[in-house]
């Protein structure tokens, strides 16, 4: 089973990614844009086929490795 | 020879840049920032490391859009030099004025060290102060210098030498542990089809006097010089 | 009378951090109920990290004045001549508990801080190091703490563009609930153009520069205070994110706008941000200052006055600006990308006055907020000292190779390139010295032209020696660092502290902290390096186990001619290996009895501070005066380790000679005995060495001599270079990548 | 509007980050999981309400800055 992980920084953390890119494209001309933030994505095949059981592991793999949540949020989804 | 140094915002390695330069052809660089939109008169133009944008979203990707861009292009199709080290390697690439990319070192570490090159290309107007296939000492100082390009462009790059350096051991043999990001099949820097714009990871700025530890490096500014 | 909107509850003030009594003389102060901001000014200013409460009585103690010393503590870094009209400015600071809860952003902000602290002075930054101390290899947070520290340190000072020469790494279970990252930055500038905090001239604006204001942080400085308990993840959304693009902009920016002129006054928003630096530039030039904090930029919409004044959002600084020469200002800071806002003034009043939506929001006496803010003289015992511990009672290696092949590949001797490449140490095309030596070398060109100076830098202290002994302990951090920078050739002119130490409200903690402080300010006076700058972190405890007491030493040291230096590695055949000192085998908590034998135990090594000054004064000499080609001091591990140590940086094996000596061979040979190196000369050169040292009064023997591919020592070891190099290189590398 | 932009690298393209995220899934002791890939996630406001016109910009900034299309694949996503 195909698996997407995003993961992104909790409201309130600073994202010098996000700020350097909306400068970035407003250098470019490109107007009105606004709130730009940067998140990682990690893709991944599971063995199982069963949705629970990827479910569970992932959000385990999330909480152990994929984020950091001290200043990071998960989302999961199954694909 | 007359060279310039372009500055952008998060760039680091512009004052080591200029006193090889200076050092080596006896003639102070011009600084030119980045929102400047022409060039002075000059032989060379030199694109140094850091981090410029702070590396974020890509590294190299912010700078390569900058005002100053269209006027380095111009420089280069007039056939004049332009020399991109480290991140100004990552920033041609981001402009495309040299094919491929540079990713993530395979380790995920950033790391710095003195490595040796093969020189592969003795005949560029960088490197004619070498001999083909010398092994000469550089350092290193990088996160993402893991040079990776599509295999039609790797077979181009190849059939026409246009690989310069290589990351190689002390006998200058290509070997897994030479290498220290990665980089396919060892390289460290190439060229453009014309010959005019040399990109590399690796620093010769930083060993061009005995202080430092070594002058193998000052073999890029005198070539330079020399074809000035 | 302020409004409040905010019920001020016993909860609440204990909350922030404040005692009882330390309430009630806020009260008698103010002569009214604080509003709840002024509750928040009023923690921030007073707690541990900001006022120094339970430390500021010893620290008085300590020599800080020099010939050289232009600025010493209570600026935002020291200031020491070093001739030409040049001088070097430095600190260094911790940032310990933020490390321990989000190691990567908690070392990033670290080093921003202390970066930030010298180039605010007028300084551009030559030299980074870090002193970092972790738990024990095996115990399970200590591999992700170790990477990601690492990784921080590295982030923040490879894209600012600072090289990272030097530091310390160890490992020992008592950080095992607080890790120590204490990160030093040095910067050069002229002596006629330092900028100092000190706020002038009523009427004079106020101006924020640099990153927005974010709720990063929130009470940063007062959980650096706090001891850690079990649900200390509680405290986690008050982790502050660096961003090194930003602070490499604001120094740019800074040292811009300082050369055109325009800066009064300047301080960076440290611990407690917007309210440390804003009071701290009013009380020190004897002003009122008032803040309208709807001109601040922030990155969050609806953030209250509190918020604001407790916010430790990184890359900031707060200027008093030349009035007429604002635009000008704003013109520089707008060319880097930076934001730029005039947030206030300065006022006669001598009144901290912070308004917000038309409304006062707070309103104290500025200078009272610093002076007098609580000063304990906290109760504290005698320490227990360990007895000295006879050599009989350490038993000697069966083998002698094996033993030394251990200890060069244990956690706390082996090698730390791992660490070190991570960190860009030749950015600036300065770097002399690399680290791996005794101390990292950089050179700095006269302004005028002529032979280039050098200053030289290095971090020490044996933590395990300080809680054997807090005072020989503390004279001996300060000893090695004298040792490590004469043996590169440096005249050693001045140090900066990093108190770490457990919770002061303990009388054994304070008992370790008064004598370590007590045997620091000793050698530093006989050895004439004193103290510029420094920082105290305390309360370093989790669930009542404090770490090993660690008064980490960051030592400067300068040289006339910078080529002059050498370094450890051996460099010739034939050369003679000459050790200086005295060597007594003193075992007691050497680095053979706990890597090999797992035991702390003994007095540690007592310091001679004459014998330390007079040997050193002389290698240093000899060095200068090209009479030897290696010089490695002797410190953990001892005599043997450090010939192992010369022979691999040189890739050439030692012959060692039996000792003629009653010591006995295991303790000759991995004791800690001070005042010790070992340097190399040609052959007559070597005897030359030797009888000059004799009529200098330091004692010099020829060990044995250069050669081979092994290290050799009579019948008794023969170890290839290549086996021990296998073993020191590899211990780090395959514990970080073993899972 | 909401926007969400994902990079990922194109097939065939080294990904060194999501070849050490599965090594480290593995040594966590997560059975099963294959073919880790690590992409980018950039989120952002834009000023306009109308559709098309929101995903020609968003592609126009793709193309322009938020991809190296020499390397890497993006999708856009208006929410
Ligand atoms: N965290 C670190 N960062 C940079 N260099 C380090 C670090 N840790 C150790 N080093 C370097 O490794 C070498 C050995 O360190 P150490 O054994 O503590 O030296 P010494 O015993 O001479 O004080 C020194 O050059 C030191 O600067
Ligand atoms: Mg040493």
């Amino acid at each position: 089973m195909k698996a997407r992980v995003t993961v992104t920084l909790k409201h309130g953390v600073l994202d010098p990614q996000g700020k350097a890119i909306q400068g970035a494209l407003k250098s470019l001309g490109f107007a009105g844009v606004d709130d730009v933030r940067q998140g990682k994505l990690i893709e991944l095949e599971l063995a199982t086929a069963d949705r629970a059981e990827a479910q569970a592991q992932l959000t385990d793999m999330c909480e152990k490795l994929l984020a950091n949540t001290v200043i990071e949020n998960y989302r999961i989804e199954l694909i | 020879m007359k060279s310039a140094v372009l500055v952008f915002p998060g760039i680091n390695r512009e004052r080591d840049m200029a006193r090889a330069f200076r050092e080596v052809t006896g003639v102070e660089p011009i600084m030119v920032w980045h929102t400047e939109t022409e060039l002075p008169d000059v032989d060379v133009v030199a694109v140094p490391g850091g981090f410029s944008y702070g590396d974020y979203l890509r590294c190299g990707a912010i700078a390569a859009r900058s005002p100053i861009i269209p006027a380095l292009r111009a420089h280069a199709a007039a056939g004049r030099h332009v020399l991109g080290v480290c991140n100004g390697f990552q920033i041609l690439t981001e402009t495309g004025l040299l094919p491929g990319a540079l990713m993530r070192n395979a380790s995920l570490r950033f790391v710095c060290k003195e490595v040796r090159l093969r020189v592969d290309n003795a005949a560029t107007a960088f490197t004619s102060a070498y001999a083909p296939g010398q092994v000469i000492r550089c350092p290193i100082a990088h996160g993402e210098g893991n040079y990776f390009a599509d295999p039609e462009t790797l077979a181009e790059l190849e059939g026409e030498g246009r690989v310069v350096f290589r990351y190689c051991d002390a006998e200058g043999r290509i070997t897994e542990a030479a290498n220290p990001n990665g980089a396919v099949d060892g390289i460290a820097g190439i060229v453009n089809a014309a010959g005019n714009v040399l990109g590399m990871m690796p620093h010769p700025e930083n060993l061009i006097e005995a202080l430092q530890g070594g002058l193998d490096g000052r073999g890029i500014f005198e070539s330079l010089a020399r074809a000035a | 009378m302020l409004k409040n909107d905010i019920a001020i509850t016993p909860e609440l003030i204990k909350a922030h951090g404040l005692k009882p009594d330390e309430y009630q003389r806020i009260l008698d102060l103010i002569g009214r109920e604080p509003t709840w901001t002024e509750l928040g000014i009023f923690s921030a200013m007073w707690n541990e990290h900001c006022s120094y409460k339970s430390s500021k009585k010893w620290l008085k103690q300590l020599p800080t004045k020099g010939a050289r010393v232009l600025i010493g503590p209570g600026e935002n870094a020291g200031v020491v001549d070093i001739g030409d009209g040049q001088a070097v400015v430095f600190k260094m600071e911790s940032h310990n508990h933020p490390s321990y809860i989000e190691p990567y952003q908690g070392a990033t902000t670290g080093v921003g801080g202390i970066l930030r602290d010298v180039f605010t002075m007028g300084a551009r930054p030559i030299a980074a190091m870090n002193a970092l101390r972790f738990g024990a290899p095996d115990h399970p947070k200590t591999r992700h703490i170790v990477a990601g520290v690492v990784a921080g340190v590295g982030g923040y000072g490879n894209s600012f563009g600072v090289p990272t020469v030097g530091g310390e790494v160890e490992f020992h279970p008592r950080y095992n609930g607080n890790c120590l990252v204490n990160a030093f930055a040095a910067g050069l500038l002229k002596t006629d153009e330092i900028f100092l905090s000190e706020a002038k001239g009523v009427g004079m604006p106020v101006v924020y520069l640099g990153s927005k204001t974010g709720r990063d942080g929130m009470g940063g400085a007062t959980m650096a205070s706090a001891e850690f308990d079990d649900d200390s993840h509680e405290k986690r959304p008050t982790v502050q994110v660096g961003d090194p693009f930003a602070e490499k902009l604001l120094l740019e920016a800074s040292l811009e706008l300082m050369a055109s002129g325009a800066v009064i006054a300047i301080q960076d928003m440290g611990a407690a941000g917007l309210t440390c630096s804003a009071v701290e530039m009013g009380a020190k030039g004897n002003l009122g200052l008032t803040l309208n904090l709807d001109k601040v930029p922030t990155r969050e919409p609806g953030m209250t006055a509190y918020e604001m004044m407790l916010s430790e959002s990184q890359e900031r600084m707060l200027m008093v600006l030349h009035p007429h020469l604002e635009e000008k200002a704003e013109a520089i800071f707008r060319k880097w990308g930076l934001d730029f806002a005039i947030v206030g003034e300065t006022t006669d009043t001598l009144r901290f006055v912070v308004e917000h939506h038309g409304q006062v929001m707070a309103d104290l006496p500025i200078k009272d907020l610093g002076d007098q803010a609580p000063e304990y003289d906290r109760p504290w015992v005698e320490p227990k000292r360990q007895p000295v511990l006879a050599a009989a009672d350490v038993p000697a290696p069966q083998d002698y190779g094996r033993a030394l092949l251990d200890l060069v590949g244990s956690p706390n001797q082996s090698s730390r390139r791992w660490v070190w490449e991570q960190y860009d140490h030749l950015i600036q095309g300065n770097t002399v010295q690399r680290p791996g030596g005794d101390a990292a070398v950089v050179r700095v060109e006269r302004p005028n032209g002529g032979h280039a100076k050098g200053l030289a830098f290095t971090c020490d202290v044996t933590p395990r020696y300080v809680e054997a002994d807090p005072y020989e302990g503390g004279k001996q951090a300060i000893a090695e660092s004298w040792r490590n920078l004469s043996a590169v050739g440096a005249l050693p002119i001045a140090v900066t502290d990093n108190l770490n130490f457990g919770n002061p409200e303990r009388p054994e903690i304070i008992g370790q902290f008064v004598h370590a402080l007590k045997g620091v300010g000793e050698a530093c006076i006989a050895l004439d390096m004193p103290i510029v700058s420094g920082n105290v972190s305390l309360y370093n405890e989790t669930n009542g186990e404090a770490i090993l007491p660690t008064p980490a030493i960051g030592a400067v040291g300068l040289m006339d001619d910078v080529t002059r230096t050498i370094g450890v590695a051996l460099a010739a055949d034939g050369d003679v290996l000459v050790l200086i000192g005295d060597t007594t085998g003193w075992l007691g908590q050497s680095s053979y009895l706990y890597e090999l034998h797992g035991r702390e135990e003994g007095a540690p090594p007592p310091v001679d501070l004459a014998a330390e000054k007079r040997h050193g004064d002389f290698v240093r000499a000899a060095v200068i005066d090209g009479r030897v080609t290696a010089a490695h001091d002797l410190s953990s591990g001892g005599l043997l380790v450090g010939v192992a140590e010369m022979a691999m940086a040189g890739a050439k094996g030692a012959r060692l000679l039996l000792p003629e000596t009653e010591v006995p061979l295991h303790a000759f040979l991995f004791g800690e005995d001070q005042a010790r190196y070992v340097v190399t000369a040609a052959p007559e050169d070597a005897s030359r060495l030797i009888v000059d040292a004799a009529m200098a009064g330091v004692p010099a023997t020829a060990i044995g001599a250069v050669g081979g591919d092994s290290l050799t020592l009579g019948g008794l070891l023969t170890v290839s270079i290549d086996a021990l190099s296998q073993r020191h290189e590899s211990w780090m590398p395959n514990w970080m990548s073993a899972a």
